[in-house]
């Protein structure tokens, strides 16, 4: 029987393994699409720690909000722009020494500076949703809805921006192109629509017919 | 009877106000009212000077000594304006007004086609008027003060005839040397103000005796005494007013002005003023053997070697203008040796038989066309005998000649040198002795050249055009005409210059019979200048002294009398009979010619190290100093540098994404480096 | 035994990876928003942790904002990449560059 | 009105520049006239400091206070001495002068240029009067604006260069005053120049604040080293600027000293008393040199200015030297005096001397001695005045250019000889750069036609000269009023000389 | 739970909100030819009702609300005032240079808004969560505004610049938090200031501390975080680099102060020294580099940099005194960068952006009021007496010298005359240099704009003189 601690242990291991690699591909792969695909790897084993930690909600959040809709969308945007991807990735190796150099380096200062050794003590113990008798997505829930009411409104500001922000960007009105004027059509006036016109039932002779009045602006 | 101040006021302000009234009235009132008013004005002063002279010899009028209003007052140090009229103020009032006067009236002859005749009048009068501030002070600010006016006037005068480079640069000299001895004179009035505490001369003299055991730190370890600190440097100013060697140069080339100027500014008065502050300020000078034995070398260098000088010049007013040089000498030897009234009764001979000299040589320069040299002149006295007889007293005055007055002066002061034991008085004795010898060549020399022998200038009439034209402005085409020609025949001058003359020749005469006795002998000055007892030379000739008819025949046996007949024998017979002895004898002696001719070189040493030096160093600063240095690397330099190091610095901001996210991880790597570097 | 300490490195190690990443790629735009996704993974990874071991909501709660705030900023990111692209027809990051100095 | 006697002469000046500035370009006589008129009104209050200022007990009066910054205790506090009486007035003369001096000959936008004109005048009067010393600072340095925009609109060719370097260099000095100020801000908790005088500060803070001050008020006198903006101003600035600059703003620097060096670090302006005395008498013989050779009227002018202000350093800091080591307090007196009249007379032969360039300027547009020559024979009377200001300008007794001086020297000499020796050495070298310069430039014959065109001075600039004439002769004749004036404050000042602060 | 109290004290931000919905719907629905004019002035009425409740219903003394999510004190009254008033200023000087752009869309107003709400959030944020959204907030609808000229390169470059770098900086701030958050167990910054002292972990809390300060200083614009600042300000639309120089300035003083002051105000030691290494180098960069410029919006962008040092200067003081020095220092900046941008705004017209330094040789022969307006700004950014800059830079230097770093403010004080050379050049170029022929200056006609541009102007002189109130406020602000 191998010992659960053990096996989680393992099982970090394997996960840390995975996320290092694909964060490393990340910044590394040549083709974007393939990066793209590494951070979805990156994040998937991230979850998989998360759950590790009995974070649930926010594993499957990741992988929902992230992979599903985030990932998804740079997907899209690299796909769309036709990218010459070898062109891309020329000189690379040039600064791949400097970088790994500073990596390195910040690496160092930051182990040192927060003092990992302290933390070795530091086990799990036990899961304080599961203290609270609850779940962790209750755990959470009850947290946000309360004591972070305000944050949890202003987030949803800021998706506000996010999408105002993206259509100001993009949006194009391309003229040519029929759509919906929203502002338009409710500002409009049957008046201005339609005219009754009346007119003699006969067409006189003499008289070209009077024309009809469109008023489509 | 007490003098009153406002007679004094007048004296001194009348010819201010004419000097005004002509300066910037000129075009007003025109020639006629520029010269009226400010003859008027010196006669006025001139007049009450008499009075003034005469309420203070006869009339037994106290010493006056008083102010006229505060200069300023700070703390104890107050300085004032105001007169001190004493004996020696009043003779000097009279020599000052009454040359001036003379020399006014003779303007009107001399300057007759100047268009400057307004200005020239206006400036003489300033002159005047700065000359009595100098003579009538009471205190060594308003001494400074005329000291200096009568600088300005000087340069201004020296100027008169701004078109001539010669004369701007000669104008230049004077004042910038002038300025050399009031740098000592100001410095000694510092001095003064130092050691004994006051500007005014009276509370000065009175507290002199304190001076005594003073002394001056000029190092830590160089202590000199306070009394000889004070004299050498006002002796200093008196050097630049007086000429003395070595700020003699100023004064030959001063000679540029206008001749009137020449007899009142640089014979008569102003070159007398130092001697006149040093005898007022003898009370101080007695104090210091070793000032006045300073004062002693340097009168008796200036006696002997500029008179040298004279010997070789060939322009009728050089020769005069050393000679003068020469005196100055005299007067600043008899100060040396304590003989003040000597030196100042020499002032006064000297000042009416030099200016008597000084006009007569104009009266020669009108009658030659503005031509001043006496090569090209000869056998003037048959066109203008008034001029010849009146130079001839003068010159014979200057000789010190028996019964000419500058006899009593000249030989008294050589009594006295002889008399005196102060260190130097031997030199001095040897300088005024050769002296008398080597005034007389020169005197005799220009004499004969001038008025005797052959005529060595032709005349060509030209009839027209010249009266036309040339007259107008002669002074202008001076010199551009061929040297030794004339237009005219020479001419006797109109009276306004031959009156002035023999009103001059008579002084130059009597004065010295008349007033030995009492100004070198009588203790004529009274408590004007000290003399300690110690020192009184004159005082010691006075004992032998036993009137003036007496002491002229004594002195026919004399040295100097015997070394004038020497002189006048030997120029007599080159100059009369065998000019061209004197030829041969300029190429024996070449050196010493040459030496003399160059002026023992001071002027260009003088112009290369201080002229040129000063410009040079100037520039040295300049673009050195100030543009290299301070501008070019410090100003300059570290904008530059700012710049450049900003041209880096802007490099940083390269543009790239990449560079920039590299800078905030690079300062995020330092921030945490410089912490856990700080932390060990 | 999994301790704080494993999940610190990690994410300390995914944060000097994402930032390597910011400044070796030269080219791709893309690979920096990439980049950054990825330091906040590494931010995510600490909070989780730190919530997990020190037994606080909070730590969590952030994580949630920083899921929802950082949807919101790709779509931003996105949107400017596009925009970049439709002007310049690059996303070579070597290429922008028009200001500087 | 006499409760507010200061306030307003600041700030009449400072509002008339409203109206000026508002008659436009367009109406350019109107914009003349109404800033003369300022200009007269400011002056004519400037007079009522006369009687009102008491000469015989000293101190500050007319006193105005109000609290300006209550949260930094700074208030809007205007007091003036008699040395400041003397210096309002000249600023108020000056003023009006240079706006009769730059009548005709401003002719693009005068508007702006009389404005300026008269913000720069008050602003100077706000210096004199400022005891606070935030509030001095406050004026010190807006003064720069309206010169900077002066020199840099109205000036020559190299304006630009000129008026940067005069703005930064002046910046420079000024800024680490500021600090300076600060730091006794922290110490005094107010900014009040009569609570600093008697802070007691240890020496080496005095040194460190000496400094700060030295700097701030070297730059403006200007003191060798930090004197090259000056010729470089003066060269560039329009005649108006170069006169206000010379006659008013450098008397700033010496002012400063006063107010600041002596009474608040008297031990380290002691201390380092022989530094200012040397960089003055450096000022004087090296300066004096320099000025020898220049080329240009106007820096011929200028560096003679430096030279001439290095009187009135020496004069403050010889004080110090009489009065430490000699306990001689009347001669401190008088070279205090001497520096101060030498200000008065500065502004004046400075002033008068920058005026007749600028005749000649607007006549022949150049400043380059060389295009003159023999201009006495076409310009009498403006040779008559030129050669009054440079006889003026090198010391001539009966001239007010010798009173200062002549203070000085008297004092130094009480000092140490020596001191007495090379500041004795301007009656030299500044004749020699003063007649040379009028030698090159009136005597001799006409050297070339533009100069035989020229015309002789007209009536507006005849009454500018001769107004400069008359105080120059005035004072030189008689400083007493003068002196009198000023006599309570300086000895004020010197007694304050005496204290050890430490 | 909330209260309706809580709701109180948050009204002016709800307000916001609710007021940047109906702009965002009324942009929608008003029809075309209305809606510009609708929105502008809807917008600036918005704002000015939001100043109005700001200080209208101040509670005294400092309220929090939502658990202590938000504070309400006199610091984050007097910077959303300032914000808000920027931000009206924005407004009227962005319309007429958007409309010749064809930019003036809604999303422009709505997005401003938004920010303004991040800036008043951050600044009264009392949680490291609502830091870190109410910056999100603000710089993400920066990020967009920036970018809001779409068809321009430098736009989408600047923007682009500035959301990577923007990220970048939010991620290290985030990581910081994330460090401070392990040491303590709190993300309340009251709590955080309590928990300081009894941390376990000394080092982890410094290490946050770094992470946090980079944060702020990129937002400040403090060197080496700086590099986004010249670009950003150059290729935004001047319309937004006005508002990207004003109250964001003011909200990371705001940030800056609820971090290192009241959340980690018990490392006092610890910043203090680091926020000194920042000014030194933001004042030499940003001083030295802005000397070479030659477009005007770099000038003042690298001068910002520098007189983000100076902000630094007053914040190193670390007690009341510097805070609200700093504060001060803050708003002047915010109105002299608002003032100075408005004149580059006002001179621009339909096909020229008045950018370039030489585009405003002679400009006072040209426009002569205009040039005075520029001449004053420039005066007070250099810190010329009786400006307002030179207080702002008196009382920064008084708070170096006071906490004992006189060598700073030596430093400050020989970046200002550096400074000044290049402000001087500025005016040297409008005042002594002749126009460039057929360059002629159109003025905006627009009224309003020359109005509020004229009174931004004075006010840098009327506050020059009369200081002391707004002193005396900032001062109150930071009392108890």
């Amino acid at each position: 029987m191998i010992d659960p601690q053990v096996f989680q242990l393992v099982c970090f291991y394997a996960f840390a393994a995975v996320t290092v690699l694909a964060a490393l591909s990340v910044v590394t792969l040549r083709n974007s699409v393939h990066a793209v695909l590494a951070l979805v790897l990156t994040f998937f084993s991230t979850a998989c720690l998360w759950l590790l930690a009995e974070a649930e909600f926010l594993a499957i959040a990741l992988i929902v909000v992230y992979v599903g809709a985030v990932m998804v969308l740079f997907l899209f945007v690299v796909m769309m722009l036709d990218i010459d991807q070898e062109q891309l990735r020329e000189g690379f190796m040039k600064y791949l020494p400097v970088g790994l150099i500073v990596a390195v380096v910040m690496l160092v200062e930051m182990l040192c500076l927060i003092g990992v050794r302290a933390m070795n003590a530091q086990t799990m113990g036990q899961n304080p949703a599961t203290a609270a008798g609850v779940s962790n997505t209750a755990w959470l829930g009850q947290a946000l809805y309360t004591q972070y009411l305000l944050p949890f409104e202003v987030a949803a500001l800021i998706l506000t921006v996010g999408v105002v922000a993206a259509v100001a960007l993009t949006l194009r009105q391309r003229t040519g192109v029929r759509h919906q004027q929203a502002s338009e059509q409710v500002a409009v006036n049957a008046r201005d629509r339609v005219r009754i016109v009346k007119m003699a039932a006969e067409r006189p002779a003499d008289s070209q017919p009077a024309p009809a009045q469109e008023t489509k602006p | 009877m007490e003098l009153s101040s406002s007679i004094l006021l007048t004296i001194a302000l009348a010819p201010l106000v004419g000097c005004l009234l002509a300066g910037f009235l000129g075009k007003q009132i025109g020639r006629v009212g520029a010269h009226s008013v400010t003859i008027l004005g010196l006669l006025i002063s001139c007049g009450l000077s008499f009075y003034v002279l005469y309420q203070i010899t006869a009339g037994g009028a106290p010493v006056y000594n008083h102010n006229l209003y505060t200069w300023f007052e700070i703390g104890k140090y107050t300085a004032s304006v105001g007169f001190l009229i004493d004996r020696l103020t009043a003779m000097m009032m009279v020599v000052v007004t009454f040359v001036s006067l003379l020399v006014h009236v003779y303007t009107i002859g001399y300057m007759a086609d100047d268009d400057g005749y307004q200005r020239f009048f206006s400036y003489i009068s300033l002159f005047t008027f700065s000359m009595l501030m100098l003579v009538m002070s009471n205190n060594f600010v308003q001494l400074f003060f005329g000291w200096e006016a009568v600088g300005l006037v000087s340069y201004l005068l020296i100027g008169f005839w701004y078109k001539r480079p010669t004369a701007i640069f000669a104008n230049l000299k004077a004042f910038l040397v002038n300025r050399v001895g009031d740098f000592g004179f100001l410095l000694g009035i510092g001095a003064i103000l130092y050691f004994l505490g006051t500007l005014d001369y009276a509370t000065a003299f009175a507290a002199a005796p304190t001076l005594a055991g003073k002394t001056l730190a000029i190092t830590q370890n160089v202590h000199w005494d306070a009394a000889t600190v004070i004299c050498i440097l006002l002796f200093i100013g008196a050097m630049g007013k007086s000429a003395q060697v070595p700020l003699h140069v100023w004064l030959p080339d001063s000679m540029e002005g206008p001749t009137p100027i020449s007899a009142l500014i640089h014979a008569a008065t102003m070159v007398t003023a130092g001697i006149f502050m040093v005898a007022r300020m003898s009370p101080l000078y007695e104090l210091s053997e070793s000032a006045l034995s300073f004062v002693l070398v340097i009168g008796a260098t200036g006696a002997l070697f500029t008179g040298l000088i004279g010997i070789v010049q060939n322009d009728i007013k050089r020769v005069v203008a050393y000679s003068t040089l020469s005196q100055l000498g005299y007067m600043t030897v008899a100060l040396g040796v304590s003989a003040y009234a000597g030196a100042v009764f020499h002032l006064m001979t000297h000042a009416f038989f030099k200016a008597l000299l000084f006009l007569g040589a104009g009266s020669v320069i009108i009658a030659m066309h503005h031509e001043q040299d006496m090569r090209y002149m000869g056998g003037l006295r048959k066109y203008m005998p008034i001029t010849w007889i009146t130079m001839w007293v003068g010159s014979l005055a200057l000789c010190g000649v028996p019964f000419f007055s500058g006899f009593y002066s000249k030989d008294s002061i050589i009594d006295a040198v002889h008399e005196s034991h102060r260190w130097g008085s031997g030199y001095a004795y040897f300088c005024v002795v050769v002296g008398a010898f080597v005034t007389a060549t020169y005197t005799f020399r220009q004499m004969y050249m001038t008025f005797h022998g052959k005529e060595r200038f032709k005349v060509v009439e030209h009839h027209g055009h010249h009266d036309a034209h040339g007259h107008d402005d002669h002074h202008d085409d001076h010199g551009h005409h061929e040297p030794g020609v004339l237009h005219h025949a020479p001419k006797e001058s109109p009276w306004v210059v031959t009156l002035p003359l023999i009103l001059l020749a008579i002084p130059s005469l009597l004065v010295g019979f008349f007033t030995v006795q009492p100004m070198l002998f009588g203790n004529w000055f009274g408590g004007a200048v000290h003399v300690s007892e110690a020192n009184n030379v004159l005082g010691e000739i006075g004992k032998e002294f036993d009137g003036s008819l007496a002491m002229a025949l004594h002195g026919f046996a004399q040295l100097p009398f015997i070394l004038v007949l020497v002189a006048f024998l030997i120029t007599t017979y080159i100059y009369l009979f065998n000019p061209s002895v004197a030829d041969k004898i300029k190429t024996a002696l070449k050196p010493i010619w040459v030496i003399l001719d160059r002026k023992y070189w001071v002027d260009n040493i003088y112009f290369a190290v201080f002229a040129r030096g000063g410009v040079a160093l100037g520039r040295m600063f300049w673009k050195g100093g100030d543009a290299a240095v301070i501008d070019g690397v410090l100003i300059d330099g570290s904008a530059s540098t700012i710049q450049r190091i900003a041209s880096g610095v802007r490099r940083l901001q390269s543009g790239y994404l990449y560079h920039y996210a590299f800078a905030m991880i690079l300062g995020l790597i330092l921030l945490m480096g410089g912490y856990l570097l700080v932390r060990q | 035994m999994i301790t704080l300490s494993h999940y610190i490195v990690l994410g300390a190690i995914l944060f000097c990876i994402s930032v390597a990443g910011l400044f070796i790629n030269r080219k791709n735009v893309i690979v920096l928003l990439m980049a950054i996704e990825l330091m906040l993974l590494a931010v995510n990874i600490n909070f989780v942790a730190f919530s997990r071991f020190n037994h606080d909501v909070a730590g969590q709660v952030f994580v949630f904002f920083i899921l929802t705030v950082a949807a919101a900023e790709s779509a931003i990111g996105l949107a400017i990449l596009v925009l970049l692209f439709r002007n310049r027809s690059t996303v070579n990051v070597a290429e922008i560059d028009s200001m500087k100095g | 009105m006499f409760n507010h006697l200061l306030s307003l002469l600041i700030w009449l000046p400072v509002a008339g520049a409203v109206p000026v500035l508002l008659a436009g370009s367009d109406r350019p006589n109107l914009a003349r006239w109404l800033s003369l008129l300022v200009a007269i009104l400011t002056f004519a209050v400037s007079l009522f400091l006369i009687p009102q200022y008491n000469g015989d007990t000293g101190g500050m009066q007319l006193a105005e206070s109000h609290v300006w910054i209550a949260a930094l205790n700074v208030h809007y506090a205007l007091a003036v001495d008699g040395i400041s009486v003397a210096l309002i007035l000249l600023t108020t003369f000056v003023g009006i002068l240079v706006i009769i001096g730059a009548w005709e000959v401003i002719q693009d936008k005068p508007h702006q240029y009389m404005a300026a004109m008269l913000v720069l005048e008050g602003l100077m009067i706000g210096v004199f009067c400022a005891t606070d010393a935030l509030l001095f600072y406050v004026f010190f340095e807006a003064m720069l604006i309206p010169m900077f925009i002066l020199i840099g609109i109205w000036g020559g060719p190299r304006r630009v260069y000129a008026t940067l370097k005069f703005f930064i260099y002046t910046f420079m000095g000024s800024i680490f005053m500021l600090i300076g100020l600060i730091y006794l801000y922290l110490k005094a908790g107010t900014f009040d120049l009569h609570t600093l005088a008697t802070l007691p500060l240890t020496l080496q803070e005095q040194s460190w604040l000496f400094f700060a001050f030295l700097i701030a008020f070297a730059v403006k006198v200007p003191m060798v080293p930090v004197h090259t903006w000056l010729p470089d101003a003066h060269v560039e600035a329009p005649t108006g600027g170069s006169v206000v600059l010379a006659a008013v703003m450098l008397k700033i620097g010496g002012y400063g000293f006063l107010r600041f060096s002596l009474p608040i670090v008297p031990d380290a302006s002691a201390h380092f008393a022989w530094l200012v005395i040397l960089l003055s008498l450096i000022a004087v013989v090296y300066i004096g040199y320099v000025a020898l050779v220049q080329e240009d009227m106007k820096k011929l002018v200028a560096y003679s200015s430096v030279a001439h202000m290095g009187f009135v350093t020496l004069g403050i800091f010889i004080a110090f030297m009489l009065v430490r080591e000699q306990g001689n307090t009347d001669a401190a007196r008088l070279g205090m005096q001497g520096a101060m009249v030498q200000m008065i007379s500065h502004g004046f032969v400075s002033g008068a001397m920058f005026s007749c360039i600028g005749v000649l300027y607007d006549r022949m547009h150049t400043r380059l001695i060389k295009d003159y020559g023999g201009v006495i024979n076409v310009m009498p009377w403006f040779g008559f005045f030129y050669v009054l200001f440079a006889m003026a300008n090198c010391g001539l007794p009966g001239t007010s250019g010798f009173v200062g001086e002549f203070m000085v020297i008297l004092a130094s000499f009480s000092a140490n000889p020596w001191i007495a020796l090379f500041a004795a050495f301007t009656l030299i070298i500044g004749a020699a750069y003063t007649l040379w310069l009028v030698k090159r430039v009136l005597w001799g014959e006409v050297t070339n036609s533009h100069v035989a065109e020229m015309k002789d001075i007209n009536g507006r600039e005849t009454l500018v000269l001769g107004a400069f004439a008359a105080l120059v002769l005035i004072i030189g004749v008689w400083p007493e009023p003068l002196t009198h004036l000023m006599d309570s404050s300086v000895t004020q000042l010197v007694q304050l000389l005496a204290i050890h602060k430490v | 739970m909330p209260t309706f109290n809580d709701i109180l004290i948050m009204v002016p931000e709800f307000y916001l909100v609710a007021a940047a919905c109906v702009l965002l719907l009324a942009d929608a629905f008003l029809p075309a030819n209305q809606r510009g004019v609708t929105l502008h002035w809807a917008s600036i009425f918005v704002l000015i009702a939001g100043i109005y409740l700001v200080v209208a219903h101040q509670p005294a003394g400092t309220v929090t609300a939502f658990n202590g999510m938000f504070i309400r004190d006199g610091v984050a009254e007097i910077l959303k005032v300032f914000a808000l008033l920027c931000t009206i200023l924005v407004f009227i000087y962005a319309r007429p240079y958007l409309s010749d752009r064809k930019l003036l869309v809604g999303e422009f107003y709505t997005l401003m808004i938004f920010a303004v709400i991040g800036v008043m959030l951050l600044v009264s944020a009392g949680n490291l969560i609502m830091v870190y959204l109410g910056l999100e907030l603000l710089t993400l609808s920066s990020y967009a505004l920036v970018a809001l000229n779409r068809d321009s390169k430098l736009s989408s470059e600047a923007a682009i610049k500035y959301f990577v770098l923007g990220a970048l900086a939010s991620g290290m701030l985030l990581y910081g938090i994330s460090m401070v958050y392990g040491a303590t167990g709190t993300l309340d910054l009251v709590q955080l200031h309590d928990a300081i002292p009894h941390s376990s972990m000394p080092h982890l809390l410094v290490f946050g501390l770094i992470f946090m300060i980079i944060g702020i200083a990129f937002k400040l614009g403090a060197a080496p975080f700086h590099m986004w600042i010249p670009d950003v300000y150059q290729g935004a639309p001047t319309a937004v680099t006005v508002f990207i120089g004003s109250a964001p300035k003011l909200a990371a003083f705001g940030m800056a102060f609820r971090l290192l002051a009241i959340g980690m105000g018990g490392y006092v030691q610890h910043w203090q020294p680091m926020l000194a290494a920042l000014a030194v180098l933001s004042l030499a960069i940003g001083n030295l580099v802005a000397i070479v410029q030659t477009n005007l919006k770099r000038l003042l962008a690298y001068s910002t940099i520098s007189h983000m040092g100076y902000l630094l200067l007053g914040l190193v003081n670390a007690g009341p005194e510097g805070y609200s020095s700093a504060m001060f220092y803050a708003i002047s900046y915010a109105l002299m960068s608002t003032a100075a941008f408005g004149v580059i705004l006002a001179l621009s017209r339909a096909g020229f952006e008045c950018e370039e330094i030489d585009d405003f040789k002679g400009l006072n022969q040209r426009s002569p009021w205009m040039a005075f307006m520029m001449l004053l700004c420039m005066f007070s950014l250099a810190g010329v007496p009786p400006l307002f800059g030179f207080f702002a830079k008196l009382l920064v230097l008084q708070a170096a010298i006071h906490a004992g770093m006189m060598w700073l403010a030596i430093v400050g004080a020989v970046f200002a005359i550096i400074g000044l050379y290049y402000y001087l050049h500025v005016v040297k170029v409008m005042y002594f240099d002749k126009p460039v022929e057929g360059t002629e200056v159109r003025l905006q006609p627009d009224f309003t704009l020359r109005i509020a541009l004229s009174l931004n102007a004075l006010v840098l002189l009327v506050l020059g003189v009369y200081w002391g109130p707004l002193l005396g406020w900032c001062k109150q602000a930071f009392v108890g």
